[in-house]
């Protein structure tokens, strides 16, 4: 049981009268690849809402690392070790590409409010930061400003930047959404080879990166959690069929 | 207020390789202007141009436009104004503690204004000073309408008599100094790569673990600060501290000065206030002192129309497009 | 008499409201007066030229005082002459003091600068609170007006109006049933009207000036309470008279320094005057500066000097003596005390043309007008 | 009998009624606004100044041209609104999409030359207006005297907002001004045509501020800057409002009278301060105004 | 779904499909933003009825197209006849009336108006729009939410309304970009559906996508670009032997 790095209980989100996410009890094992999947409106956005506290659950707690964190504010909880990802990209558009991943390492360095030293100490960051641009293939742009970057420099960015604050967990919400094929097979790779370590939960429609890299899926629908189990199981589930996947299912992972 | 911010955060840096050389020359005009300019008048200007860095702080860096900074321009002056009165402090005393308490009604609008965004944040700060106007006309120390008179300038470090003007000068230019520094400082510190991460998408820093309202506190608080700084200074100068600088009239002309040197540049603001001073002085009397609301309507009016990215934005803009090489105008 | 001018010239500098609410009363025009002045002394003084240099003060007493430091400390300015808002005044005075130079008060009216903040280079010239109060509360409070409402201009000129009248109207047997104090520049004033008229006072008080008299005067007639009171504006300039429709103020008494069409010798002022600034009709601060700057002149023509103590001395020592200001001398204390005029503002059906306004009905003397010196005002 | 509390209670009937005046001036003034502001979010700085237009062209009517008042009333707000359109087509258009920063300026700028002219050419003590014979007089409501022209004020008040409200509410016009401020180039895409759309708004929003110049004239005098601190005011009222909401406009206008004329009763001093204390409670307690949907 | 589709059909018969008559023309089309040249010269043309996908990678210029035709870029030159008008030169608010229906990538949802509201918010550039009933029979997520504002929706849902948006006006040439971003599999195979219905009612559809999946087998024709040029044309017949040159093209 220790293995659970987050868990949720009973966690509840209405709005007016609208319970966008009803009961929830998320089981999250360590070191998993963690999918939510669902139909569109079930909640699943809202549930990372919750847990990042973007949004505060109307009832139920959650867990983290077995510390109640429900009343934690958002940005201690990125602290914490749980950081999210957005669902449309999320950079400093005006700023250097390592000038994004040195924002979010300073955050550790703990001169943030140091607003009387030059920020020449931020230069002792620069051979970290230019690591982790490398792991995600972004080294030669290093210095171009982010809003010049295509979409899918963009996301792997932002996974560098994130991955900068070096979290426990890490929350993505539908990375692969607007990419070409070969984009996604490459934010494929990247979420595979930063795994280690870390336990990633994910939303995700595009079922071939689902049944690639997820360990155990959660189902939502209207809020609540239809099934839970691995890619096999879930995807022969008949309710999920018909409430989510669709005949194309098989069809689409297949190709 | 996005757009703006980003289209105006091209900032004006002094050309890399002789950086110290330009410094350099402009303090040593600085040092010989009173041989040249009436003294008094750039005093006035100094305590504005120090008053509009400290608002485009705010404004330019955080991306939040304060409607209120009045309210700590004539917190600094009274208090400092009252304390020069009544306990006969020396004057560097006197200003910084006209400096703390506009910090700390900063720390006050601040805890209760943060939070909100765009016009509600302008429109809460500007109610929050409207109140503090209201303060300083009903309260009997301020003299009201009459305004707080007979400031003494006092003796510097008890020992230089400021009533010279000369040597008054080269105490507000150091106190100019001393302010335009913390905030050059403050702009390119590890505090200000977060407050410009926090313009440029507030979700995002939070997401990294940024409390940002601790950051955009904070960085109101050295606003105004600075902006209290400002006052005090002007109160010993003029030896008064009058409702002019308490109205919203007076956060409203910050504005004006920031947009017309360049909001977000580090020396817009200083160049803006030369402006408005300037032209305050030069229209005031005689004839054209009749058109001067109508010079100045035409001055901003085509300001918008014509350089938008405000004085010194404009020329960091065709420097970087002329001569990318000079440094002038990278991003910031 | 040997000239001895501190940079070859004397300068005079107006100092006023140009663009603002009391604009008429002074502004731009007082500094016609002061040009008629210099023209009528001759354009220049013991063979120096007199120049005269003006600037807008906003009615800001910050704006004031820097204008008046720039003018003493950098352009050789030796008198100060305009001055409207009280506050301004105080400020400029601070400065003018420490500086010796004289100030010529031609357009303010607080008391003060004759008593709490007397100075040797005071010279308070137009009209004060008291005279106004004298001239214009205590015939009405004989006369039977004997429970007084204030609608006083909310800053230390509306307060200090409303005291001195307080006080003529209690050591007269009347009494104050209540006042209201309205921030300065407030448009609507029904709220202020309807609490007059359920005051049951039989005279109402307007302690304010400028637009804010005309605004409130216009509100007492629109909601009847002129039917019902007396309306007594104590400060009235004859810009503000004639901004306002003959019936809503016709047949209301007030008290002021001059009026063109009084004589001969004012009406052909007017007249040039007239003809300087547009028909624009000349106020007693018009006059008042026209007046103080001929009688500083003949001072400095006297003295051989621009040395302020010294000519201030001459000025106090000699009579006043023109169309404006007769049977006048100016005190010791800086008070320039002559003949005030209790008028009686002429009905639609009584005026002629435009600038027919006012019809005399007393002549105050100045030492009734004003109040007596106090003697640590006294500077000999 | 007529006292409680020791408060003489005709006479808090008649500040009541007076504020309620009050506040119908106010709702028409923060109506032109909530439009222009609220809808367009364009911050037009030159409103106060568009009404003293207003108020200055019905005055110069009746003096040149000798056009009445009813003429005024209908004339004069259509001028000013042609204003406010060649205003937005030479001015405004071109930096739209700009931070709404620099639309602030710009207005200034217009408001301070329309302010500076009309001092330079009619001073500063004002000119003054009679009230139209047919509005003369009052009427003794037993506790107070109410000017014809009083309720009159009110009458076009609450009809022009009542009427405005609902065109905007109630069609599909207000949906699409809503609409065309956030993304006008999606919702040209649409069919609809924005920029003319957005010039007839703006030139509405500006001829209310005219109307409510002509309806001030009688009873304000009519001078250079009466415009210029009522301004600050209205852009409270419409932010309290809510941004967006032409009721919450409305409706705060008429509320704001009422409390003004309280606080002129209790404590005159207060009464130009108390909206302000009012949008900062509000503010601290509902974001987005009283009226305003949460972004 | 199956009421809607029914009530797609029911609509379908009194609208005769008229084939081979062309409703967009376009030649030698280029696009700029500001300074930067994006369509370098584009010539395609789509039928009455037909369905025509534009494909490639992403920045390829397809968006970008779609746009061009709306006149929503900063400049463009060229031609571009629709239903035989040439409309280079008209503003866009002219361009919807001749029956088309835009629905961006980015969605475009009012976040000032609700779900009723932005549904109903374009106007009926002909009068055989859906109806509103249909349209949340068709999405019932929608009609559940149609008091919400407009950005409360969960992303699949916003993208649903974008859609549902357009086919309310009575449009009859359809311009979509990436209208199966972010839907559930389930949904995805349903909008299949729907087109597919659309295209039998006789509606031409320019469709940009990513998702080759759910456009290979309800397209008539696609057009692959690259780097602002049109740089294949493949019909549905070859779509098959031409299956490896189109995934390398792809990147798939
Ligand atoms: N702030 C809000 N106010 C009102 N309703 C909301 C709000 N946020 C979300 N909802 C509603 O809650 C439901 C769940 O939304 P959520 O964004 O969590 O869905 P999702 O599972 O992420 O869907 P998708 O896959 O389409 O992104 C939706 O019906 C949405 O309309
Ligand atoms: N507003 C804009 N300003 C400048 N350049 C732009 C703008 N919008 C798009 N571009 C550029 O135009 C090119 C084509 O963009 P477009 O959006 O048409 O691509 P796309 O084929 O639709 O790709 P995607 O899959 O990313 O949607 C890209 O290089 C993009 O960076
Ligand atoms: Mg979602
Ligand atoms: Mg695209």
């Amino acid at each position: 049981m220790t293995d659970l790095i987050l868990q949720t209980r009973d966690l509840t989100r209405e709005f007016k009268g609208f319970t966008a996410v009803d009961k929830v009890n998320l089981n999250v094992h360590r070191g998993d690849i963690h999918a939510l999947i669902g139909p569109n409106g079930a909640g699943k956005t809202t549930v990372f809402n919750l847990l990042t506290k973007y949004l505060p659950p109307t009832t139920g707690s959650i867990y983290f690392n077995g510390e109640d964190i429900t009343r934690v504010e958002s940005s201690a909880i990125a602290r914490k070790g749980m950081v999210r990802s957005f669902q449309i990209s999320a950079v400093f558009p005006k700023l250097s590409v390592l000038d994004n991943v040195r924002i979010a390492l300073q955050q550790q360095q703990g001169n943030s409010f140091h607003f009387w030293k030059s920020a020449r100490v931020l230069e002792q960051l620069n051979e970290r930061a230019e690591q982790l641009l490398d792991s995600v293939g972004l080294l030669e742009f290093a210095r171009v400003t982010t809003q010049d970057l295509s979409y899918g420099r963009k996301r792997a960015l932002e996974i560098a930047t994130t991955l900068a604050l070096d979290p426990d967990m890490l929350l993505l919400d539908e990375p692969t959404q607007g990419m070409g094929h070969e984009d996604v097979d490459r934010i494929a790779e990247l979420i595979l080879s930063i795994r280690h370590n870390r336990t990633i939960l994910m939303v995700e429609h595009n079922l071939q990166v689902v049944s690639r890299l997820a360990d155990r899926l959660t189902v939502l629908q209207r809020g609540a959690i239809l099934t839970e189990g691995d890619y096999a199981t879930v995807s022969a589930d008949p309710r999920v069929r018909e409430a989510y996947l669709g005949v194309a299912a098989d069809q689409e992972v297949a190709a | 207020m996005n757009t703006l911010v980003r289209s105006a955060t091209a900032g004006l840096r002094l050309p890399l390789s002789q950086p110290h050389l330009g410094s350099a020359l402009l303090l040593l005009a600085a040092l010989l202007a009173p041989a040249l300019i009436y003294p008094v008048f750039l005093m006035k200007f100094l305590c504005l141009a120090l008053f509009a860095c400290a608002f485009n702080l705010m404004l330019g860096f955080v991306g939040m436009l304060s409607f209120g900074h009045a309210a700590f321009l004539s917190t600094g002056g009274y208090v400092t104004g009252y304390l020069m009165i009544n306990s006969g402090i020396t004057p560097e005393l006197g200003v910084l503690a006209g400096t703390a308490a506009s910090a700390l009604l900063g720390f006050l609008f601040g805890k209760l204004s943060v939070k909100r965004e765009g016009i509600y944040f302008a429109m809460v700060t500007l109610a929050l000073s409207q109140l503090v106007f209201f303060f300083y006309l009903q309260a009997p120390f301020t003299g009201g309408e009459n305004g707080m008179q007979g400031i003494p300038r006092g003796h510097l470090f008890g020992l230089i008599d400021l009533s010279d003007n000369l040597a008054m000068y080269y105490f507000v230019l150091a106190v100019f100094l001393i302010g335009f520094g913390i905030i050059f400082r403050t702009i390119h510190s590890p505090f200000g790569q977060i407050l410009t991460a926090i313009r440029e998408n507030e979700p995002r820093a939070v997401s990294l673990g940024y409390n940002v309202r601790q950051y955009k506190l904070l960085a109101f608080v050295i606003s105004a600060a600075l902006a209290g700084m400002a006052g005090a200074t002007k109160a010993l100068v003029f030896e008064l501290e009058s409702l002019t600088d308490a109205h919203w009239h007076m956060s409203g002309e910050v504005v004006l000065m920031t947009l017309l040197g360049g909001m977000g540049t580090v020396f817009g603001p200083v160049v803006g206030a030369a402006i408005l001073v300037a032209i305050a002085t030069l229209f005031s009397g005689g004839e054209l002192g009749n058109y001067i609301h109508i010079i100045m309507g035409f001055i901003f009016v085509t300001c918008v129309l014509a350089f938008r990215r405000g004085v010194v934005g404009e020329f960091g803009h065709f420097m970087h497009k002329n001569f990318p090489a000079s440094g002038f105008g990278r991003p910031q | 008499s040997q000239a001895s001018l501190s940079d070859d010239r004397v300068r005079l500098g107006v100092l006023a409201d140009m663009s603002g609410p009391y604009g008429d009363l002074c502004g731009k025009h007082c500094v016609e007066a002061v040009n008629m002045a210099v023209e009528d002394f001759g354009g220049q003084v013991l063979g120096q030229p007199i120049d005269v240099i003006s600037a807008d003060d906003q009615n800001k007493p910050d704006l004031g005082s820097a204008k008046a430091r720039e003018w003493i400390e950098s352009q050789g300015v030796d008198a100060i002459n305009g001055l409207v808002a009280s506050s301004v005044v105080g400020a400029v005075a601070q400065v003018a003091n420490s500086a010796e130079k004289p100030i010529l008060i031609s357009g303010a009216g607080s008391n003060t600068f004759t008593t709490k903040t007397c100075s040797p280079f005071n010279a308070h010239w137009t009209y004060d609170v008291v005279a106004l109060a004298r001239g214009t509360v205590s015939p009405l409070v004989k006369s039977g007006k004997k429970k007084w409402f204030f609608i006083t201009a909310d800053y230390a000129f509306g307060h200090a109006l409303e005291n001195v009248a307080t006080g003529i109207i209690e050591s007269n047997g009347g009494t104050v049933v209540g006042s209201a104090k309205a921030p300065l520049g407030t448009t609507d004033y029904s709220s202020f009207v309807l609490q007059a008229i359920s005051s049951g006072a039989d005279a109402v008080a307007l302690a304010n000036a400028g637009k804010d008299f005309v605004n409130s005067l216009k509100g007492a007639s629109e909601f009847g309470l002129s039917q019902q009171a007396t309306m007594v504006g104590l400060l009235v300039f004859a810009s503000d008279t004639r901004s306002i429709d003959a019936d809503i103020i016709g047949n209301m008494r007030l008290t002021t320094g001059f009026y063109w069409d009084r004589d001969e010798a004012t009406r052909v002022w007017s007249k040039r005057f007239m003809e300087r600034t547009d028909g624009a009709v000349p106020t007693m601060a018009h006059a008042g500066a026209y007046s103080s700057t001929l009688h500083y002149l003949k001072a400095v023509a006297a003295t051989g000097t621009d040395d302020g103590a010294t000519v201030m001395k001459h000025m106090k020592a000699n009579a006043p003596d023109d169309m404006f200001a007769r049977h006048a001398t100016l005190r010791a204390d800086g008070r320039m005390a002559y003949d005030m005029y209790q008028v009686r503002v002429k009905t639609a059906a009584e005026r002629s043309n435009r600038n027919d306004l006012y019809e005399i009905e007393n002549v105050i003397p100045g030492d009734q007008a004003y109040a007596a010196m106090i003697p640590e005002c006294d500077f000999k | 009998m007529t006292t409680i509390l020791g408060i003489n209670v005709f006479a808090l009937l008649g500040q009541l009624l007076v504020g309620l005046i009050n506040g119908s001036f106010y709702a028409l003034l923060a109506l032109g606004l909530a439009i222009i502001f609220g809808l367009l979010r364009i911050i037009n700085f030159a409103q106060g100044a568009l009404y003293m237009l207003g108020a200055f062209l019905a005055w110069l009517g009746l003096q040149q041209l000798g056009l009445n008042y009813w003429l005024a009333l209908v004339l004069v707000p259509l001028a000013v609104g042609a204003i406010g359109i060649l205003m937005e087509r030479t001015l405004i258009r071109p930096i739209a999409g700009q931070d709404h920063l620099y639309s602030l300026l710009l207005t200034f700028g217009v408001a301070l030359i329309l302010q500076g002219a009309f001092n330079h050419w009619f001073g500063s003590s004002g000119q003054s207006y009679p009230i139209p014979d047919a509005l003369k007089g009052g009427n003794n409501l037993g506790f107070m005297y109410l000017p014809t022209y009083r309720g009159w004020i009110i009458l076009v008040s609450l009809v022009v907002c009542l009427a405005t409200w609902w065109t905007i509410e109630k069609t599909r016009l207000g949906a699409y001004l809503r609409a065309g401020t956030e993304n006008p180039q999606l919702l040209q895409g649409f069919g609809v045509n924005v920029p003319v759309m957005i010039s007839l708004t703006f030139g509405f929003g500006v001829g209310l501020a005219g109307l409510a110049g002509v309806l001030a004239a009688p009873v304000y005098s009519v001078s250079a800057d009466m415009g210029a601190n009522l301004l600050i005011v209205v852009f409270a009222i419409v932010v309290i409002g809510g941004m967006g909401s032409i009721g919450g406009a409305i409706l705060t206008g008429l509320a704001m009278g009422v409390i003004e004329g309280l606080t002129k009763y209790f404590y005159p001093q207060a009464s130009s301060t108390v909206i302000f204390m009012v949008m900062v409670l509000v503010l601290l307690f509902k974001p987005a105004g009283l009226f305003g949907k949460e972004a | 779904m199956n009421t809607a589709t029914a009530a797609l059909q029911t609509h379908s018969q009194h609208t005769p499909h008229v084939a081979g008559d062309e409703k967009i023309r376009i030649s030698d089309l280029h696009a700029f933003y500001g300074e930067s040249h994006i369509l370098h010269g584009i010539d395609l043309y789509v039928n009455q009825g037909e369905l025509v996908t534009l494909l490639g990678r992403n920045g390829a210029g397809r968006s970008t197209t779609l746009k061009a035709i709306m006149n929503m870029v900063g400049r463009r030159t060229g031609s571009i006849m629709i239903n035989g008008r040439e409309t280079i030169d008209l503003p866009a608010h002219q361009i919807a009336w001749l029956g088309l229906g835009f629905c961006p990538e980015e969605r475009g949802i009012f976040a000032s108006l609700s779900v009723e509201e932005n549904l109903l918010l374009p106007p009926d550039v002909r009068s055989d729009g859906m109806p509103l009933e249909e349209i949340y029979q068709m999405f019932p997520n929608l009609a559940e939410r149609r008091n919400s504002q407009g950005t409360r929706l969960s992303g699949g849902e916003q993208q649903m309304l974008a859609l549902a948006r357009i086919m309310r006006t009575g449009a009859n040439i359809l311009l979509l970009d990436e209208i199966t971003e972010g839907l559930a599999p389930v949904i995805v195979q349903r909008l299949g559906e729907v087109l597919q219905q659309l295209k039998q009612r006789g509606l031409t559809i320019l469709l940009v996508e990513q998702n080759f999946h759910f456009a290979a087998p309800i397209a008539d024709r696609h057009y692959v670009m690259e780097h602002g040029h049109i740089i294949e044309e493949v019909p549905q017949q070859q779509l098959h032997a031409r299956q490896d040159q189109l995934n390398a093209l792809l990147g798939v």
